[in-house]
């Protein structure tokens, strides 16, 4: 299994950690990994994107040019990458921010009012969160448990208290990629 | 309007809103095309022209009006 | 209506790239400003350095030369005698640009007291790398480099750089003023314009040092940097003038 | 230890760190700067020392100190910093002081950007200072890599007397990749009786210099330096080779580059096309021998890189017309696509040399 | 005007100014510090400017701002002085601005003397700082040619706007010969519309920079950059050939190196041997071609620098194996001499490839 | 009879290349019998710069490193920041290599409080390049790079480097001594060994600016060029501490 | 007719202006010339010497291997250039300061007393311009008026009292060389 | 004696000889192996080894000495 997704959207919506989180899971897991952020002035204000490829075996390019995957937390981001995405490939939005739409059939694209769930949740930094539930279900390239041990070890132990609700949040960003599908279904 | 705000190149620093004696300024629930919720003035008639606000602001993103003092009568 | 406060003509109608709150932006107004008031945008040409005002050449609604990192009183100098005496040259550099690699360049411009303007903002810190220390970064600071806080031993004492230009006999016309409030922004704009006046009227090396704000790399919301300009930066860097030989120079 | 997912930048600290440098001069530039900030964190829990310089000049002086007084150092910088260099790498070659320069490489030239190049290819295989010099140069391309290389690197550095150059570019710095490092033995580096260091009363003073101010003393003190770039080349150049039994063509790639050639090159095996991939880990010395061998085997040679084509210069060299080598290189931080790397091997069958 | 006797330091200063350039920025350095007093006497008295700069690094940067506004501009140095404007000239070629940069070669690397030497070859040819770019660099052996060269370097500074490096050692900087000054026609520069001069209500405002944050951008630019370099390759190769038509066996040499090979050649004619000389005049863009061609008619080709072997690889890459190539050569500052070069000369015929 | 004064085992048995008369040859002197003196030859790491004094490591009986042009300080740093506490490490630098090209250097190696002793030949002139203006060059005064006399326009001001690095935090101890006659350069052998003194206590950086001669580039005898100190540099160049914070910096 | 002379002799002792003449003189003869200094630092208090070629037609090498004439104006000059000197080849010494003697038997070694003669045109200054007599006596190279010209010339107007007093000098230099060469012959 | 030149190291730069105050130091007739006439004293017994001379010298060309003060008796 390989999967080369693009995380992308405005600096500080949290797309380089979400990006980390998913790298570290993957190494805990025994997969071959590699993280390839946007870097330099250009975040400020504007958009930050981060490459992650997860795959069974080993593999050569950190660099993605046709994301099986897309995760968009904002709209600049989704025009910018909806268009490379590989054919057969999904797109995960935040529903909540992202409002234009894609005109490709040859793909899938999931909503995830991740924003709404984070509120409702009382933490709105769980956004990406929920999301990378619904990431990591609908692809299946890690198991929910990684996610949260690894968002232990970044998070370090003094913000222990925070994974109740990111454990929250992943199972609601699983509950509501499993109900899209199985009422496409 | 005595103060306006060019929102699409407002970044929401709130410096202007800190800034503003009469307290008018607030940020608005919206958020503008590069992610940012403008600021916007919540009661223009209480704005005293004083330009604080646009002269703390960074992003020049404020202009300031006054209305034309009438005309005193010729005595 | 009257308009009593506009964008000036100074600006190009760009967006900036600046943070949310960074007083790099109120710099740059005061500064172009100054340049439409004194009706010197066509004759003036400015020098943009390295750090976050890199792309001031977007921003000026004049000619203007991208530099080297901290070389921009060399290229400053190199455009100002070789065009007629007319024309006004600035640089606008950041304290990494002007008092970590460009100490020679900008030391020695003063020394030549070379009739150029220098816009000094001063963050204490590097902005655009991402938060490192600079020269002017104050004892106990925490920054990329100096994770435990600034320390004496370990990296030596904030440089106070207009103190220090002013010792020499080039220098002109020296003066640090601030941004975190209105009034001193009103004030850090005369102290722009006459340092522009003193080029004018050839009287040599102007600069004029401005506190400015870094909310992203001090991990303070845009309001709380005004603060610690303020509390912090303002009792290690005191404002005023500091060198004011203007009436000497006349007729130098 | 097990694996941790760590930075490029992050990576090349560590690295040296574990290669028993725990002294870093160094000055914030990107696509690099988490080296030094990270050196900046690390080196005091290690009782080392982590200086930031005023300048690059400054940085790379003070490096020629420290190497002087007999201590393992290093300094990093990317492409405009490290031109700022040159004179003082320039100095450490011809005082013969072992040091390792880390180059980060970004788009250029001029201020360029902070994306990724490799188009200080040159400045560092031709020795971008004055004079008659050369510097060893290890191009990793994994951040696996990097620790090995980093470690060679200060070997070679000391075992020559020698300032070595590492070089990448901003992908490798930036990128974060699961790494081991492996537990290293405690080192017993060799005394150099030759640093000026304080005599303690044990023998004449020493002096470090690259001063001669006859030509022929000089001539002899750059006699010396050849003789030293001779026996380098004879053993520390370093080539992966990969499918070349049976290949037709080959693609030669450095760097993270070769990545992306691999798996373009995968993907035209795939398809049934016999290519190779010779991937110089040395740039200098650079693999000449066992390209000018395959040369002779295969019909034509194919160079990519981030530039607009430096080491298909020395590509060229090594060939001596013997098979056709063709170039293809995007500039300006572009990083090549897999895609359009395997529409140039495919234009290769078809005997196109751009 | 009739001959007169200078310094070849004096004759560049003298050459720039007759090219119409009166602005001068420098540093003093052995062995071209008569070249800056020299320019610190005369320029004032036309009207021009004299800048002593407080470094190397001051002086390009000062270049840059000079030329940025519009005018003609040069600086000087010898090789340590040289390297640290690398980071400048690579930010002149990115930006494109016509500038001249003389390089009065010395004995290096490090302090190393200052004796003449050729050792500077890699770093003035292939880009020493950082980034895919060039530089015209001419190299003229006799003091006459230096007044030519001077003016063309200007010319095809402005032509194409870039910086273009004029090279010579401290042998050419030091000594004197009859020069004589042709009277110059007032030329008419062109109008530099890019210049950043102030726009005086002409048009909106002008930028100078060499960057772009955008790697698509930058790869246009450095597309341009290409483009302009293979014009200059086409239009700009200066090479003389001496005795070539019947040569057996070619010497090739630079700058004053090929005075003494000259001297051994015709030495070597007068003992029947036929030799031939080939003298790149343009250092970059090298005559490859010429040398391409010849090398399939010759039995051998000895290149002879006051280096340990630099060009000689541009002579390899040229030649593509189609003929031997040898090298000869001294370092430090020796000047190898006439009786020596004689003696490799001789040696030629046998075969022996060093 | 008992020997009042010979040769000092700090300087080594060369001779120099100085040219007749010039006052490098008495710095050294008084540098070396100061490190003799203290017992610190064994202890000790010099640092020769680029300059007439380029030679430096052929004279002092210590370990020596030479450094490039401007250098010195950041190789000092590189020296003294590896060594072990007791190693005492110094520059010898001339004016266009201090002041000039590097500047940038030791204003930071002064700001940084570097644990160093720089030892500053003033003689208001480059040397070893055959006299061309250094940035301590005196107004009116000829060089080869200013022909007609250096005047404030075209060449900008002298730069009193003493006065300016005294206005650092990181300064600890800096003196103006003068080498032009007998009781002087008996002040300056003082004033050098309180420098010495300065870094062995750990104290921070210290800087001694010694007033020397260079009849050939002047263009005057040995004699009337220590007139020359006298009556033209020392006016310009006052003699005296300029800084001395040691006690403030003990155990720092 | 070709002439690749050497002047040697410590810094001070007017070594390279005498080259200077004689390059002056060439040129305005018409001749090929070079001038080639050792230059640098090493001449303080050391040695200076100079090469100067002068040819009726071109040449290539400025650098002088085996010069033809040596021009001595110390003992360590000597002693540095006369075993390079060629084959038949002819060195002049300042007899006053050089006290070395050749062993060679293969050249000529002339003797002038150039401060001798100096001190009794009670301008020490002149004995260069003795021995220059003497060496365009000898080779026959150049002749005196060009010499006295090129002094005009680089002296500059100002210095023109010092004219008659190096023409005796150079006068002086050919008297001794003629009589040394009539009293061998 | 009391004063005594290191003379092939004496570069006859006359420091010495102006400031002596005894005005027994001059320059040799002789030259030196390096060209230069070197510094004598020309009269001893008039030297107060007062050291002014080794002081000024910069190439470290003199060494003075004194007559061992005579011990005073024991009273
Ligand atoms: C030669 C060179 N060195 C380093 C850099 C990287 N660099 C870019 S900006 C900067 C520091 C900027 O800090 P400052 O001047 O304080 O400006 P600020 O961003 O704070 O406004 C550095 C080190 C560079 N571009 N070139
Ligand atoms: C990078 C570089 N630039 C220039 C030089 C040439 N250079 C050698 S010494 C010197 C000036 C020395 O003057 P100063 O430091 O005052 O020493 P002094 O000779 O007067 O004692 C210069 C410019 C050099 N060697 N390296
Ligand atoms: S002009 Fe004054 S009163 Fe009006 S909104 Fe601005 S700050 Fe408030
Ligand atoms: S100060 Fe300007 S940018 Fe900031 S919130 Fe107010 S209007 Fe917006
Ligand atoms: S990083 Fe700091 S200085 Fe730069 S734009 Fe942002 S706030 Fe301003
Ligand atoms: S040139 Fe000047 S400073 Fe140098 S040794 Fe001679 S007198 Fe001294
Ligand atoms: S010691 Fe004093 S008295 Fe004796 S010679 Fe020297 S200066 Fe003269
Ligand atoms: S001071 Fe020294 S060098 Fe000078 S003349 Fe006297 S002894 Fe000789
Ligand atoms: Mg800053
Ligand atoms: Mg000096």
């Amino acid at each position: 299994m390989k999967q080369e997704l693009i995380i992308a959207g405005f600096g500080g919506q949290g797309v380089m950690s979400m990006g980390q989180l998913l790298a570290y899971a993957a190494m805990k897991e025994g997969k071959e990994v590699s993280w390839l952020p946007s870097y330099g002035p250009e975040q400020r204000g504007g958009t930050a994107n981060v490459s992650v490829v997860i795959s069974d075996s080993k593999f050569g390019s950190p660099v993605i040019d046709r994301p099986t995957s897309l995760i968009a937390l904002n709209n600049p981001s989704f025009q910018k990458f909806e268009p490379s995405v590989k054919e057969g490939g999904e797109i995960f939005i935040n529903e909540d921010l992202v409002t234009v739409q894609s005109g490709r059939k040859d793909i899938t694209v999931h909503l995830i009012p991740a924003l709404t769930v984070a509120n409702e949740l009382n933490e709105q930094r769980t956004a990406g969160m929920v999301i990378l539930g619904a990431f990591i279900t609908k692809t299946g390239i890690l198991k929910a448990e990684s996610l949260l041990s690894a968002l232990t070890y970044l998070l370090g132990t003094k913000k222990d208290h925070l994974i109740p609700v990111n454990r929250q949040a992943i199972l609601r960003g699983e509950k509501i990629i499993r109900k899209a599908l199985s009422s496409i279904n | 309007m005595r103060v306006t705000f060019r929102e699409e190149r407002c970044k929401g620093c709130s410096l202007c809103v800190n800034v503003c004696p009469q307290e008018i300024i607030k940020l608005s629930g919206k958020v503008n095309k590069k992610g940012y919720q403008p600021a916007e003035a919540v009661d223009q008639e209480a704005c005293t022209s004083c330009s604080a606000c646009a002269i703390i602001c960074p992003d020049a993103v404020i202009t300031i009006k006054r209305p034309e003092r009438k005309k005193r009568k010729a005595s | 209506m009257k308009t009593v406060f506009e964008r000036t003509e100074g600006l190009k109608d760009n967006e900036t790239h600046y943070c949310p709150g960074c007083t790099h932006g109120i710099i740059h107004r005061l500064v172009a400003e100054t340049l439409e008031e004194l009706g010197a945008l066509e004759r003036t040409v400015g020098v943009a350095s390295v750090g976050c005002s890199v792309l001031a050449y977007d921003y000026f609604n004049c000619d203007m030369t991208q530099a080297a990192h901290g070389r921009a009183p060399a290229v400053a100098t190199g455009i100002k005698r070789v065009l007629p005496d007319d024309r006004l040259v600035f640089t606008y550099q950041g304290d990494g640009d002007l008092a970590s690699i460009g100490m020679g360049e900008i030391v020695h411009s003063a020394a030549r007291s070379e009739n150029i303007t220098v816009i000094f903002v001063n963050n204490a810190i590097y902005g655009m790398t991402g938060g490192q220390m600079a020269p002017t970064s104050l004892i106990g600071q925490k920054t990329a480099t100096s994770p435990g806080g600034r320390t004496p031993r370990a990296q030596g004492l904030p440089i106070r750089v207009s103190e220090m230009l002013a010792t020499l006999d080039g220098s002109t016309y020296i003066e640090r003023v601030s941004t975190h409030n209105v009034p001193h922004i009103i004030k850090a704009k005369k102290a722009i314009r006459k340092a522009f006046e003193t080029q004018e009227k050839q009287q040599g090396f102007s600069l004029i040092e401005v506190l400015s704000t870094c909310p992203t790399n001090w991990g303070l919301t845009p309001e709380e940097s005004l603060d610690w300009v303020r509390d912090e930066m303002i009792p290690y860097y005191p404002l005023g003038i500091y060198k004011d030989i203007r009436k000497e120079r006349e007729g130098v | 230890m097990g694996k941790v997912l760590m930075k490029g930048n992050e990576v090349i600290g560590e690295a040296a760190i574990h290669a028993g440098c725990v002294y870093f001069f160094g000055y914030p530039i990107t696509p690099q700067s988490e080296l030094v900030a990270y050196m900046a964190k690390r080196l005091p829990e290690v009782n080392g020392l982590f200086l930031q310089a005023e300048s690059e000049v400054a940085a790379i002086n003070m490096v020629y100190g420290a190497a002087s007084a007999g201590v393992r150092v290093m300094t990093s910088s990317s492409s405009p910093g490290f031109s700022l260099k040159q004179e003082g790498i320039s100095y450490l070659a011809g005082a013969e002081l072992p040091a390792v320069i880390v180059n980060i490489g970004r788009g250029g030239p001029g201020l360029g950007n902070i994306q990724p190049a490799q188009s200080d290819y040159f400045q560092v295989t031709k020795g971008g200072g004055h004079g008659d010099y050369y510097t060893p140069v290890l191009a990793p391309s994994t951040l696996q890599e990097i620790i090995e290389l980093t470690s060679e690197a200060f070997r070679i550095a000391d075992d020559y007397r020698t300032p070595v150059i590492l070089l990448g570019d901003g992908m490798l710095g930036q990128m974060m990749e699961p790494v081991e490092f492996r537990d290293i033995k405690e080192k017993e580096f060799k005394e150099k009786e030759w640093a000026t260091s304080g005599t303690e009363g044990d023998g004449p003073p020493r002096v470090i210099t690259s001063l001669d101010l006859s030509d022929i003393k000089l001539e002899e003190r750059n006699n010396r330096l050849q003789e030293k770039y001779s026996k380098i080349k004879k053993q520390e150049i370093k080539v992966e080779s990969l499918y070349t039994e049976d290949a037709e063509h080959i693609v030669i790639a450095y760097g993270t580059v070769a990545r992306m050639v691999q798996s373009a090159i995968e993907k035209a095996r795939e398809e049934g096309m016999k290519i190779g991939l010779i991937r110089p880990v040395t740039l200098w010395p650079f693999p000449s021998e066992v390209i000018s061998r395959i040369s002779e085997d295969v019909k034509g040679i194919l160079a990519v890189e981030m530039s607009a084509g430096q080491m298909v210069e020395d590509v060229r060299l090594a060939v001596e017309g013997k098979t056709p080598v063709s170039f293809y290189g995007r500039t300006g931080g572009v990083i090549p696509s897999v895609e359009e790397i395997y529409e140039a091997i495919k234009k290769l069958g078809k005997g196109v040399t751009a």
